[in-house]
């Protein structure tokens, strides 16, 4: 593990700006969000990482910027990464994983319908939760919801 | 004949030729394939009053059951080029018109000249001795038309099974039945 | 040729609306469209303090209630660094075997009407029927328990329960001798399944499949065994892992873990000791600022919650991993080059529910 | 239909007509109310139980019930959980598939008035903005015995409906109810 | 009195004919009342219920008012519908199924036309079901109808012709084309099931008749969770109630028809030969639903692989067999 | 952790899947035929009722407190605090050391029934007791007033005014100096 | 039935009129599965005839009746073939339609 980190660290440098061991076999790195798709790519490609499970992928909102969180599993090793990144609110953009894990696929397309973070590269990157001429980002901190109101615009009431 | 019966009969003779008339001429195929139907139940019909019940049976089993519902099943596997706007008659249509019409216009003017030796009245036979007979001469005295179609019937079989097998498609096997 | 199987349609076990084209029988495209029951659950629970989100998460799988509550409750303990309390640890492992054995059994019952089996699914749905007898005796409830809290659970178990569970246990073997005997053997039911809808090793990995579905494609991937939770590490149980991934397999998968969740069960219930159930906390429950993540596993395979606090009451995000989400991804690979006839059983041996993937 | 229509209009004359008609009507009545079949229409939590209700232990065929594949062939629809904005156009849809006389049976918190997402973003507050619910089962979700009172005040209410028919009133008026905001917050 | 009718009925044959005629379509229009009633209560019973229970005394006018609604049910056609053949359908189903019963016979004279070639005819207007269904299916302007039709005319085509086989098989057993010859025949040689032939004949028959009806494991046409509801899909109140009506009065017929093949028609000691008759056939309905409610349905290629690469030329081979062992 | 390899069929052959196919069949129809003779466990509920346990989260009910004359519920807006769907709202009548409630409203249209609310409540005083009997064909009927969830309804509810009226009128009188207008007050 | 007063020429002449109609579905259809089904008319025609004229003229010998139920048989092979050539047909080219079929030559 040790070894494995000090390779990383050794290849991304400064990219990697925090890493932290939780526990024997699970590492929380923060990375910068240019390196994204690299660090992803070396994760799963390096032998003595073998991160082969995509097990999640997420975005939050703290109101000032977007968190990414990535959480990977190597089904050789039994070992879990974090990854985090940030990106910016008035321009999320991100390089799409979809291609290298297909598992986050429906992930970043569920990210992108509710945070309008646009993972660049993704094969299919539309709505998927929401119908598709809904507007706006609802997880969105500044999201206004009208939850009172009656959302449906087709069918009028009947009585 | 009493009037019940002759009605019975116009009705019955109606029926065929208009069914068949429908067969040819509706543009729909599909509806055209159902006017089959009709169409071989009255010549059933015929069978019927010409006391051969065993004709009748078999006429209802093979034409109305299996070659009609084969042309059916056939006609919706291909469907998609029936749009029923598609004009369903070539260019020799006109000329059909005018060929089946001097066809059955000599015909009939054939059976005119004939008339004479046509009209006889049938003697009554028994339909039941009917069926038995004709195992029986199937068996003895044709044996070899009987052998011949048996034949050409499992070569159609197989033939038909061997054309219509698709490796993909499984479903179409039984068309060829 | 382009068919649209639902939203509502008897196969799709909810409302999951699947376009097809279509070559004759053959599947050439398929398209998940999912989202029709999308509430954005996730939104709700950014409002609402901790514990108050709880409730929401039994209507997320809601085969499998408790395991989302553990789910969520683990996050939070992680959160904030609460201790669960032994007996607690043990009620809950308890619990979560028989959510395991009814859900499994809902399973059970719904793929055996999508093969057209329909005594099954009534044989299935009495059988768990004792379980939910048993499970509302302790919870309350017959569907939505609600009956994990951080720091525990609410209440001890009920007098008498452990001898309840311990006849079910025994009665209940007897009932999955019968459903072999009525299902697993059967020709048909063999041949319906057999070779069909292979995920290989690989497709699963890397699609991240969790669950039944990861272990029927030889993924040895079960939380229980990976990351230990809860007393898990003190009860001994196999986890069927089978090479073939086929729906075969899959069912199979889910037959043999009904038996080991037995095994569990009567396990938990000779070690269980005394002691308190629930761990005190403060009214007004805030931890501080960080991530964290919890796994579980669920009847359907990995559920995680991701939890990020800035120290306040309420969670700046609240995220859910949802096993049947992830699975249901691989559909559209799986069904390449399927037959028609063959959609309901890759469908049913996925085993998806519609709640916890629209959220 | 036609008979229905030529009997409420009266234009089937017997001897001693108006009671043989009335009778007749009781009798179609009857026939309505004691076989009810029912769309499957599962949608959340509630269809678990809708289908634990028709399972062995609560059994829905004791009524004549049983579920029916096709919107054309069933009369009652069980809306069982919460319906989205996107699943809602779906839901009009089939009902309006189904021949007369329709029920709906809202079953649920969520579809009779839009449970606990109250302040969900997509969640319509009770299917009966857009479709005539009949009866409401609440509950979340509502335990089968629930659903099965549902029913059977379903059948009461055909059945009132009817003898309202019968003399003459008019059809009790599904009223559009306000509900009164409860809640510390709104 | 009664001697006053039949004179009165053989002087006008044609008015007996239609009283005929009508007896026997009421008679398969309440069959299937009888019959879905026992289906849903030996389902019930199978599956740890109780069925119907509370429409009459145990449930019993649960079909009847079942059958009442779907007569007040609105009618619908559906949009884009080929609505001449869409109204047909159900009633080429239902004419077909009364045909049968015409020359069936229930008790020695109780048949409404005496045909010798009565096994033929049954087997060729028992087709017009397929039609119906090809055109049922087709009228729909629905997907999932015209996929139902399609496959439960391919699976009924391909039972039918081993069914045809094996019924054959008896016919040549037994040297008679008229169903009422057959049962006289068992009435004077002991009943056709001991003879070993037949026997596998009647397995076969049975394998088919299960096709026929459209019961699991061959119920696809109607499979639920595939296809909505097959072929019917479309149809709503008395038109589906026709359909219903017609499937199930074919049940009926198809034991009927397997006990005067098979089992000896009315033939028994004691009891009046007409209750034989139902006796057989509730029994034999009896199996059927006990088997309905057990074992998972087959796939559609499943299906017709079965039938053509097994069914088939086993019942080729035993019609073989049969004229060889057959009497004359 | 065992890793097997599922049980197998051999390759296709009709003759044996047939006979197999019979086998299965009929050892189906065995257990079918067992299940047929075998005790229903149909419960006919209009007409015959399963006990719920007693840990049932059913309806609502405000307890009575036989010995004190009043509902146990002082109106303090923990439960609606707790509540995560704001189900409940109140009316609180009197203050301190006699508060209670005049009004106590619930939409069971909204309720999870997840017994937080129960949890929060220090007092002893609101309950889920075993009524599920909830379906009307009015829309409102999820509504309950004070007198529906009281138990001992309409009567508990006039009494149990009298009695924090009483006590409230007692409490006044031992200290005049205090302005009499306290009869009642929002809960917010 | 009794066939008083129902002479030959009855069923002759229908027969005739069957056969013309045939006849002109024959040459005027352009769709293979159409003209299929116009052969299957002049086929029962063809029956019809046979039949009666076995009928009226030599009730006693059955030769009539014999060749129809040859006819029949045959008209079923036909149709099996038939139906196979068409789908096969329809499955390489995509179009049932004869003229087209005849141009595009395999």
């Amino acid at each position: 593990m040790n070894q494995a980190i000090e390779n990383l660290l050794q290849r991304f440098g400064e990219a990697v700006h925090e890493w932290k061991l939780v526990s024997p076999n699970e590492v929380h790195l923060t990375v910068s969000a240019s390196h994204w798709r690299e660090v992803a790519q070396y994760l799963r490609d390096d032998p003595l990482w073998q991160m082969d499970y995509p097990a999640d992928l997420t975005v939050w909102d703290t109101g000032n910027e977007f968190g990414v969180y990535l959480r990977l599993w190597c089904s050789v090793y039994n070992r879990n990464v974090i990854v985090l990144t940030s990106i910016p609110r008035e321009e999320p953009r991100i390089a799409s994983l979809a291609t290298l894990y297909p598992g986050v696929d429906w992930h970043e397309r569920e990210m992108y319908d509710m945070y309008g973070v646009i993972f660049e590269g993704h094969p299919n990157l539309k709505r998927i939760l929401l119908p598709d001429d809904w507007e706006g980002f609802p997880f969105r901190k500044d999201y206004v919801a009208e939850p009172s109101g009656n959302p449906l615009h087709g069918p009028q009431p009947v009585n | 004949m009493s009037p019940l019966e002759t009605a019975l009969l116009l009705f019955l003779t109606a029926i065929t030729v208009l069914s068949a008339l429908m067969v040819v001429a509706v543009r729909n195929l599909i509806h055209a394939g159902f006017w089959l139907l009709p169409f071989f139940l009255g010549v059933g019909g015929f069978y019927l009053i010409l006391s051969l019940e065993f004709l009748f049976a078999l006429q209802l089993l093979l034409y109305a059951g299996a070659v009609m519902v084969v042309v059916l099943f056939a006609l919706m596997l291909t469907r998609d080029v029936m749009n029923p706007q598609i004009r369903q008659t070539n260019r020799l249509y006109v000329a059909a018109i005018a060929a089946s019409a001097s066809m059955m216009m000599l015909l009939i003017v054939l059976i005119y000249r004939h008339l004479g030796v046509l009209s006889v009245l049938p003697a009554p036979v028994d339909s039941d001795a009917i069926t038995r007979r004709l195992g029986t001469m199937l068996l003895n005295e044709y044996v070899l038309p009987f052998e011949l179609t048996s034949a050409l019937l499992l070569s159609a079989m197989l033939g038909a099974i061997f054309l219509a097998r698709n490796p993909r498609i499984e479903m179409e096997e039984e068309s060829g039945e | 040729m382009v068919i649209n199987v639902g939203p509502q349609h008897p196969s799709t076990h909810g409302v999951l609306r699947l376009i097809l084209t279509l070559d004759g029988e053959q599947i050439l495209a398929c398209e998940p469209v999912i989202g029709y029951l999308h509430r954005g659950l996730e939104k709700m629970m950014e409002r609402r303090p901790y514990r108050h989100n709880i409730p929401f998460t039994d209507r997320l799988d809601y085969l499998a209630a408790l395991s989302n509550n553990l789910a969520i409750c683990q996050c939070i303990e992680r959160l904030g660094g609460v201790e669960v309390p032994e007996r607690a640890q043990y009620i809950r492992v308890l619990l979560m075997e028989l959510q395991r054995i009814a859900s499994h059994l809902v399973f059970l019952g719904t793929f055996g009407t999508d093969l057209g089996a329909t005594t099954m699914f009534l044989y299935a749905f009495r059988e768990r029927e004792m379980v939910l007898d048993l499970l509302e005796e302790c919870t309350g409830a017959r569907l939505t328990y609600n009956w994990v809290r951080v720091g525990g659970v609410p209440d001890d178990l009920p007098e008498g329960f452990g001898q309840k569970v311990l006849d079910f246990v025994k009665l209940f073997r007897q009932r999955i001798e019968e459903y072999d005997m009525l299902l697993t053997r059967n020709r048909i039911f063999r041949s319906r399944t057999q070779g069909i809808g292979v995920i290989p090793k690989e497709t699963a990995l890397a699609y991240g499949c969790s669950g039944p579905v990861a272990r029927a494609s030889g993924i040895p991937y079960d939380i229980r065994k990976v990351a230990p939770y809860e007393v898990y590490n003190r009860v001994e149980f196999d986890v069927p892992v089978f090479e073939d991934g086929d729906v075969w397999a899959r069912y199979l998968v889910r037959m043999e873990e009904l038996r080991q969740s037995l095994r569990i069960i009567e396990q938990v219930l000779r070690d269980m000791p005394d002691g308190p159930v629930q761990t005190k906390l403060p009214k007004i429950f805030k931890p501080p600022a960080g991530i964290a993540y919890s796994r579980v596993e669920s009847p359907r395979g990995e559920l995680s919650f991701m939890m990020v606090s800035d120290g306040g009451a309420n969670p700046v995000r609240v995220h859910i991993r949802a096993p049947s989400f992830v699975n249901l991804s691989v559909l559209p690979r799986l069904l390449e080059g399927a037959k028609v006839a063959d959609l309901v059983a890759i469908l049913g041996s996925i085993d998806v529910v519609l709640g916890e993937i629209d959220r | 239909m036609g008979v229905k229509e030529r009997l409420e209009n009266g234009l089937i004359k017997v001897p001693g007509g108006t009671i043989l008609v009335a009778k007749l009507a009781d009798l179609m009545a009857w026939a309505r109310k004691s076989s009810m079949w029912s769309l499957t229409f599962g949608l959340s939590c509630c269809a678990i139980e809708m289908m634990a209700t028709a399972a062995s232990r609560y059994d829905l065929d004791r009524f004549g019930m049983f579920f029916r594949a096709t919107p054309r062939q069933a009369d009652v629809m069980i809306v069982a959980g919460w319906v989205s904005v996107k699943m809602a156009p779906f839901i009009k849809r089939l009902y309006e598939q189904m021949p007369e006389p329709k029920y709906v049976i809202a079953m649920g918190g969520c579809a009779s008035a839009g449970g606990p997402y109250r302040d969900s973003i997509t969640i319509v507050k009770g299917v009966d903005q857009f479709v005539p619910v009949d009866v409401y089962v609440y509950g979340c979700p509502p335990r089968p015995e629930n659903l099965i009172l549902g029913i059977l005040k379903l059948q009461e209410r055909i059945r009132r409906e009817h003898l309202a028919e019968k003399k003459g009133l008019p059809k009790p008026v599904r009223e559009p109810i306000i509900i009164p905001e409860t809640g510390a917050t709104g | 009195m009664i001697e006053a009718i039949t004179q009165f009925f053989t002087q006008h044959p044609l008015l007996w004919a239609f009283v005929k005629a009508v007896v026997l379509a009421s008679f398969t229009l309440v069959i299937p009342l009888a019959v879905i009633y026992v289906e849903r209560k030996i389902a019930g019973f199978i599956q740890s219920r109780l069925g119907p229970l509370h429409v009459g005394p145990q449930g019993t006018f649960q079909t009847a008012a079942d059958a009442l609604k779907l007569l007040l049910k609105e009618d619908i056609v559906p949009e884009g519908a080929d609505k001449r053949f869409f109204y047909l359908a159900p009633y080429i189903a239902f004419v077909s199924t009364v045909l049968c019963f015409m020359v069936l016979p229930f008790a020695p004279g109780w048949v409404a036309l005496e045909m010798n070639v009565a096994v033929l005819f049954i087997i060729g207007v028992s087709l017009f079901n397929v039609v119906s269904i090809l055109m049922a299916g087709w009228s729909s302007n629905n997907k999932y109808s015209l996929l139902g039709g399609l496959r439960a005319v391919a699976q009924l085509l391909s039972y039918e012709i081993p069914m045809v086989l094996s019924v054959l098989a008896v016919v040549f057993y037994t040297g008679s084309l008229s169903l009422t010859g057959i049962i006289e025949y068992q009435v004077k040689h002991g009943w056709n099931i001991w003879h070993p032939p037949i026997m596998i004949a009647a397995l076969i028959y049975f394998i088919c008749a299960l096709a026929e009806i459209n019961r699991t494991p061959f119920d696809l046409p109607e499979a639920e969770s595939e296809l909505v509801s097959g072929f019917n899909t479309e149809y709503s109140g008395m038109r589906f109630a026709f359909f219903f009506a017609s499937e199930f009065a074919n049940n009926f017929f198809i034991t009927a028809f397997a006990a005067a093949l098979f089992f000896g028609g009315w033939d028994g000691p004691v009891l009046p030969p007409i209750v034989w008759t139902f006796l057989k056939v509730f029994v034999m309905i009896f199996v059927f639903m006990w088997l309905r409610w057990t074992p998972p349905r087959l796939r559609i290629d499943q299906i017709l692989r079965f039938a053509w690469q097994l069914l088939v030329p086993v019942s080729l081979a035993n019609l073989l067999f049969a004229i060889a062992l057959g009497v004359r | 952790m065992s890793r097997q390899r599922a049980m197998r069929d051999t390759e296709y052959n009709p003759l044996v899947y047939f006979i197999d196919g019979l086998v299965t069949l009929f050892n189906g129809m065995v257990v079918t035929w067992r299940n047929l003779w075998r005790p229903k466990i149909t419960v006919r509920y209009p007409y015959q009722r399963r006990p719920v346990p007693p840990r049932y989260r059913g309806l609502f009910y405000l307890k009575w407190n036989e010995e004190k004359q009043r509902l146990n519920c002082v109106g303090c807006t923990l439960c609606a605090q707790a509540c995560p769907t704001d189900v409940i709202s109140m009316v609180k009548l009197g203050k301190g050391t006699h508060a209670g409630v005049s009004e106590f409203t619930m939409d069971l249209g909204r309720c999870m029934f997840c017994n937080l609310c129960v949890e929060a409540c220090p007092f002893d005083a609101i309950y889920m007791g075993p009524n599920y009997e909830l379906a009307s064909e009015r829309r409102d009927v999820s509504l309950f007033r004070i007198a529906d969830l009281a138990q001992g309804g309409e009567e508990a509810v006039r009494k149990n005014i009298e009695t924090i009226e009483r006590l409230l009128a007692e409490e006044e009188k031992a200290k005049p100096a205090h302005a009499a207008h306290a009869a009642g007050g929002q809960s917010e | 039935m009794n066939l008083n007063g129902l002479p030959l020429h009855f069923f002759v002449l229908l027969s005739a009129v069957l056969f013309a109609i045939g006849l002109y579905g024959l040459i005027s259809r352009r769709n293979a599965i159409a003209v299929l089904m116009s052969i299957e008319i002049v086929m029962n025609a063809a029956n019809l005839n046979f039949v009666a004229f076995w009928r009226y003229l030599h009730p006693q010998s059955l030769e009539g009746v014999v060749f129809v139920l040859v006819t029949i048989t045959v008209a079923a092979a036909e149709v099996a073939v038939g139906m196979a050539v068409v789908l096969s047909i329809y499955r390489t080219l995509h179009t049932v339609n004869v003229d087209e079929v005849a141009q595009m030559r395999g």
